[in-house]
């Protein structure tokens, strides 16, 4: 699979109140960005526990990002 | 709408006109007659089949006209309530007694001719006028070939084009031959500022739609040149000329000239216009929309007098200043666009100042009338999983990108899911009954619905869980709008493929989704209101109106904050002091604040030097009026200003006029716009600037008749009924000359005479004078928020103003409940908007008071004993201190939520050594399956990748 | 002929159903108070039902 | 606190490049900084390439390699350490970035090594996966049933004697589900969901 093929897959835990909140603000001023990430809602950064990112990395995550 | 629709304690009477009003505040009659809408309301189904069979074509208003219907229309799918009517002017049988077609061709027999108009009496505490506003007539609009040429539309008709529900279903089409404009241009102030049509007022909102309007335009067609024709961008609301600027980096034209006439040229229209300096211009259009203003509603004379209130010149309601949301009879309040022309912000503002106005009035019969709604007792859970998933197409928002039936049919096959469909607008009425329907016929114990953010629209489902007898935790919601197919707009193929993964992860979820009780927390009825000024006065009055005590804490050592001089301020202070439900701190700083919206603890300290005292106040509510104060920025436009006698600001200015020295008015002044704002200083519009400095500079001429006063500006944004003042300036000789960011005024001061110069467009030459005085219109900021926001725990925006919740729905609420704001502390405005959105924050604010206790969200942490080793870790980490150790039966240390006090962050259950502790909603398990769900599709990815 | 009148303490008449009546509307419920909602036209929504978006945040306006 | 100095411990012992996981803030008003940061979140791991590759271990390898990681994270012994240098950090009050990877560095890495190591003794790389020892896994999914249940009003009654009343409920309705739906999915992946019950 040569490079630009390569579609990484991103999962996100993004907090309710601040990430979360800020993706919804960047749909609403329709700012574009790339498909990658698939979102997990938490409450806080808080609820995110080592074992959720590391299960990430074990389901084949290829990056994880985890948005307070 | 769909709320009012459901809510058993609103009476909806449509078709229904007022007859007469009589009677006194607390206690009138209405009579009002309800036309014949000669369809029985409960047994139509809104199914369509009528309008199909019936053989008469009329005009579709609702479309401005653009379409045709027929007599037995709905005006659109999601109108509330969602039935039929028969438009008595155009149907056969109503005026010919022939036809009837439609009546066998009902399903439900819901058509019924004997229907009469029907008369009722109501007898009411307080009446709240909000008719809105009227359309411009059309004359006016004929000297821009309006009705000559059908590709001239005004602004409503070419919403409806924009709209997926207009006449081409969302494509933005010329009305001539139906193809695609290209070249579009938007004539501002069209039967606004217009002395022709006794419109002389600004409209206020226009700018805004055009702005939006060329946005929405832009998305439908990328390559489309837009210009906005206007004489002064006004855009003086929160962050509008932050979307002003979006628009323009979107390649949209703006260009300050008034079109003198619109020429049809064959299918084209031509403009002529003539800019500043001189220039005349035509310009070829594909399709030109007159940014219309608003006008009085039609009926308002009669409104007027059959209630008794006074109307202003411009036939709106007469209010004043002070008092803006009562008209001249006593327990009769105005709302909306009646008070006079403006956006949906301040119409919401207003009409919630209005129920609190009114709410205090009648606070006797308060309860009296209500019915409490009763939900059907929650269904007992099936042991099998039946989960149903609704896919949204919110119009096209969702629909445009995202193959909403491809995502619907890949949720279909998955496990546990045992009914998949979609639907045009999952949030409206019909769609909510649909959703009923569905889950009492699959008997589905658990709804995944995949639109728009949870964070708006969360509540609005779970509520029709309840009313279907779902306990509302069996839900979870897929963000496929505001986080796929809005910003993933040019990529539709990734856009489908991450709804799918999202809606697989949301289903992953649901399956593991438990069942979770409701709990209810009693409220301490009393508020607390942060800031002594004009708005906090206010809110802290309303509050006592309303049957509720409070305390009042402010800073300086008395009250009345930035207009200490004003009358008005001094009468509300005495009336403060003389209320027995406000108590007053002065010199009183907020130390801190925990606990939760009903049951707040704060300790203030109040009381200077030795005698500074320490309270600690209950209270279930918070009001924050902490106002601003003015900006006085170092350099203006890149000059270095001196603050002295010659250089001052505009509020300095205005206290010299008052005062009584003899030549306190200058002979020659210079007033400078935007000083230090819209991105000179500060980056935005402080909207209040311009009428103040318009307002000085006819005091001058008043004064100082032949005195020579100039204002160099940007955009003159006197909007609403301020517009008179520019009016009368202009005719009184004051000179109002526009400068460019690119070619800025320079103020400098040689010695002791000063020297403006800047470049007058109409003379195409540079001018430079020595005035005797220069006045700079200053913007303003709030007053430190940054500490109060980490007291309260609550957001500020990127210019440290606070942030509401929502602009529109909820615009002085703060995103933590039981937190409201009003006045400067919210943004820039003018008084009269100030004691509005103090009486809207006091009427809000009044709610979890009136109803007593407050559910608490039941997403908190729950810990299981058995796991649980008393490792007493989670005590240590909550932020909230809400966990705490007690004995279990065998005395061992076991960890137990505080539920009142639970934030459910989360940073127990994270850190628990034995994964003993779990939160409703987010448990290890949903989290869990959730990223397994994920990994698949990497495995699908990688497949079709390699 | 009418309609037996409900005399009914502790409502109020909003006379207008669009953004504002509406608004006001449902306050009023949340503050105690029973509402009628007098609408001359079909249907509630005013002119802000035949709007596709509004600003500033350009969400649906329904 | 310290959340993600652990993954870059434990991703660092495994050889995994720690870029690939990122923990940043914006707040509700930033969206152009949420977007920046996704961006050149995305345009990074692009540049890395897909997991284990960049670092050049073998599937199999790296398969085995983050359930060992897992599996680390989730055993009490680490998760004890963590907790307490979580509660020292707060206690201290100092929050910078270096000063928590330090503490996390000193108290975790002998913890993560030894538990990493720890794996081979047991050598059921499969059972391994599990959270902790299988009869915690039981219980706290049996747990995670019965407290999901059982939240009750903030009445200060111990919680042991509720549960009595509420237990024969939940227990009738939580495992059946659980082992229906289960039996049903079958994913094809090699990571049975053996590991969920």
């Amino acid at each position: 699979m040569s490079k630009e093929e390569y579609n990484p897959k991103i999962l996100g835990f993004l907090c309710n109140w601040c990430c979360y909140a800020a993706a919804d603000a960047a749909g609403v001023s329709r700012y574009q960005y790339p498909p990658n990430l698939r979102t997990i809602r938490v409450m806080c950064t808080g609820r995110v526990d080592p074992a959720f990112v590391l299960r990430g990395f074990v389901e084949g995550a290829d990056g994880i990002f985890t948005g307070g | 709408m769909v709320e009012a629709g459901r809510s058993p304690n609103i009476e909806i009477l449509t078709n229904a006109d007022l007859l007469s009003l009589k009677g006194k505040a607390g206690n009138f009659k209405a009579d009002i007659v309800q036309r014949p809408r000669y369809i029985i309301a409960d047994d139509c189904t809104a199914c369509g089949l009528c309008t199909t069979y019936c053989p008469r074509h009329q005009v579709d208003d609702y479309n401005e006209g653009l379409n045709i219907t027929r007599p037995i229309h709905i005006d659109y799918p999601q109108a509330v309530p969602a039935t039929y009517y028969i438009d008595p002017r155009s149907c056969l049988h109503l005026t010919h007694e022939t036809c009837q077609i439609c009546v066998p061709v009902c399903q439900s027999k819901a058509i019924d001719f004997s229907q009469k108009p029907e008369e009722r009496t109501l007898e009411v505490g307080a009446v709240i006028m909000s008719p809105g506003f009227g359309r411009i007539p059309e004359d006016t609009l004929a000297k821009y070939s309006f009705g000559k040429h059908p590709d001239v539309v005004t602004s409503i008709e070419f919403e409806r084009l924009l709209n997926p529900s207009g006449p081409f279903t969302g494509e933005v089409r010329c009305l001539s031959d139906n193809r695609h404009p290209h070249k579009i241009a938007f004539i501002q102030c069209v039967g606004s500022r217009d002395i022709g049509c006794d419109n002389g007022y600004c409209s206020s909102v226009c700018c805004m739609y055009a702005i939006k309007e060329a946005m929405v335009a832009k998305e439908h067609d990328p390559d489309a040149e837009i210009t906005i024709y206007y004489m002064d961008i006004r855009t003086q609301g929160k962050e509008f000329d932050a979307a002003q600027k979006r628009a323009e980096d979107k390649g949209i034209k703006f260009v300050r000239a008034k079109v003198a006439d619109v020429m049809p040229w064959g299918n084209h229209l031509r403009l002529t216009y003539s800019t500043l300096d001189g220039t005349h211009s035509f310009k070829p259009f594909d399709m030109v929309v007159l940014s219309v203003g608003l006008e009085s509603p039609p009926d308002a004379d009669k409104l007027a007098d059959m209630a008794g209130f006074k109307l202003n010149k411009y036939n709106f309601c007469d209010t004043d200043t002070f008092a803006p949301l009562a008209t001249s009879k006593e327990g009769i309040y105005v709302a909306g666009a009646f008070n006079g022309p403006m956006d949906i912000p301040e119409s919401v503002t207003q009409s919630s100042g209005a129920a609190g106005i009114a709410s205090g009035l009648i606070k006797k019969q308060r309860g009296r009338g209500i019915i409490h709604k009763s939900y059907p007792d929650e269904k007992e859970l099936g042991d099998e999983v039946r989960i149903g998933v609704f896919v949204c197409h919110c119009g096209i928002n969702i629909g445009s990108v995202v193959d909403v039936p491809d995502v619907s049919n890949y949720a279909g096959d998955m496990d546990g899911v045992v009914y998949y469909t979609e639907s045009l607008y999952s949030c409206s009425q019909d769609a909510q009954e649909v959703l009923k329907e569905k889950i009492k016929e699959h008997d589905l114990n658990r709804v995944v619905i995949a639109a728009c953010s949870p964070r708006t629209h969360e509540p609005l489902f779970q509520e029709t869980l309840k009313d279907a007898g779902l306990n509302r935790s069996l839900f979870e919601m897929v963000n496929i709008r505001d986080q796929c197919s809005w910003v993933h707009a040019n990529e539709p193929g990734a856009a489908t493929d991450k709804s799918k993964d999202l809606v697989r992860m949301a289903v992953a979820k649901a399956r593991h989704i438990q069942p979770l009780p409701e709990q209810t927390v009693p409220v301490n009825k009393t508020g607390l209101v942060i800031g002594g000024g004009i708005g906090g006065m206010t809110a802290a009055l309303n509050l006592a109106d309303q049957g509720f005590n409070c305390s009042l804490v402010e800073k300086q050592d008395s009250l009345g904050g930035n207009f200490k001089t004003l009358s008005h301020t001094k009468k509300l202070i005495d009336l403060v002091k003389k209320n027995k439900l406000v108590t007053v701190y002065t010199d009183a700083q907020l130390q801190q604040t925990n606990g939760f919206v009903g049951n707040f603890t704060s300790i203030i300290t109040s009381g200077k030097g030795a005698k500074v005292k320490e309270y600690t106040l209950d209270h279930g509510v918070i009001i924050i009026a902490t106002g601003a104060r003015e900006h006085r920025p170092e350099t203006v436009l890149g000059n270095t200003i001196k603050y002295s006698k010659k250089v001052v600001t505009q509020s300095e200015l205005a206290e010299q006029l008052e005062g009584k020295g003899k030549n306190r008015a200058p002979d020659s002044i210079v007033m400078v716009q935007c000083a230090g704002s819209r991105g000179d200083d500060l980056n935005y519009c402080s909207k209040t600037c311009c009428t103040t400095a318009v307002q000085n500079a006819l005091r001058v001429k008043e004064i100082n008749p032949d005195s020579q006063v100039i204002m160099l500006y940007r955009d003159i944004r006197t909007y609403g009924y301020a517009e008179d003042l520019y009016q009368d300036a202009r005719q009184k000789g004051v000179l109002f000359i526009p400068y460019e960011l690119n070619n800025k005024p320079v103020i400098a001061e040689k010695g002791s005479k000063l020297s403006v110069s800047y470049f007058d467009p109409i003379l195409q030459d540079d001018v430079s004078m020595s005035p005797q005085m220069v006045a700079l219109s200053v913007g303003m900021v709030p007053e430190e928020t940054d500490t109060l926001s980490k007291l309260l725990k609550v957001p500020v925006t990127a210019d440290s103003f606070f942030l509401e919740a929502h602009v529109k729905l909820r615009p002085v609420e703060l995103p933590v409940d039981g937190v409201y704001v009003c006045g400067l502390a919210h943004s820039p405005k003018p008084i009269n908007e100030i004691i509005v959105q103090a009486q809207a924050a006091s009427a809000k604010s009044a709610m979890p008071l009136v109803k007593g206790y407050v559910t608490v969200d039941p997403i908190v942490s729950n810990v299981d004993k058995d796991i649980c080793i008393g490792c007493k870790l989670c005590t240590s980490l909550c932020p909230y201190q809400a966990i705490q150790m007690v004995k279990d039966e065998n005395n061992r240390p076991k960890a137990e939520t505080i539920v009142a006090s639970c934030k459910a962050c989360g940073i127990c259950a994270s850190h628990c050594p034995t994964f003993a502790i779990s939160m409703g909603g987010f448990t290890n398990e949903q989290l869990n399956s959730q990223i397994q769900a994920f990994g698949q599709a990497v495995m699908e990815k990688e497949t079709e990748a390699a | 002929m009418a309609k037996a009148t409900k005399s009914r303490e502790g409502t109020v008449m909003v006379l207008g159903g669009g953004i504002a009546g509406v608004q006001a509307a449902l306050d009023l419920t949340d503050l105690g108070y029973y509402v009628y909602l007098v609408e001359k036209s079909p249907a509630i929504g005013g002119v802000m039902a035949q709007l596709d978006k509004t600003f500033p945040t350009n969400d649906c306006s329904l | 606190m310290g959340m993600n100095a652990l993954v870059f411990n434990v991703l660092k012992e495994i050889g995994i490049n720690p870029d690939r996981f990122s923990l940043q803030w914006a707040s509700a008003a930033e969206a152009p900084r949420f977007v920046k940061l996704i961006t050149e979140f995305t345009g990074k791991v692009k540049e890395l390439g897909p997991l284990g590759e960049s670092e050049g271990i073998g599937a199999d390898e790296l398969q085995t390699k983050l359930e060992k990681g897992l599996a680390a994270v989730s055993s009490r012994k680490v998760r004890m350490v963590f907790g307490n240098t979580a509660k020292t950090i707060r206690k201290e009050g100092i929050f910078t970035p270096e000063y928590i990877n330090g503490i996390i560095e000193e108290k975790l890495n002998k913890a993560i090594v030894g538990a990493l190591s720890a794996e081979v003794e047991e050598g059921k790389p499969a059972a391994s996966e599990k959270k902790g020892p299988p009869a915690k896994q039981d219980a706290e999914t049996k747990g995670a049933q019965k407290t999901a249940t059982k939240t009750k009003p903030a009445s200060k009654k111990p919680a042991g004697k509720a549960r009595k009343k509420a237990e024969p409920a939940a227990k009738k309705k939580a495992p059946t589900p659980k082992k229906k739906t289960a039996a049903k999915k079958s994913p094809a992946k090699k990571k049975t969901t053996a590991k969920k019950k």
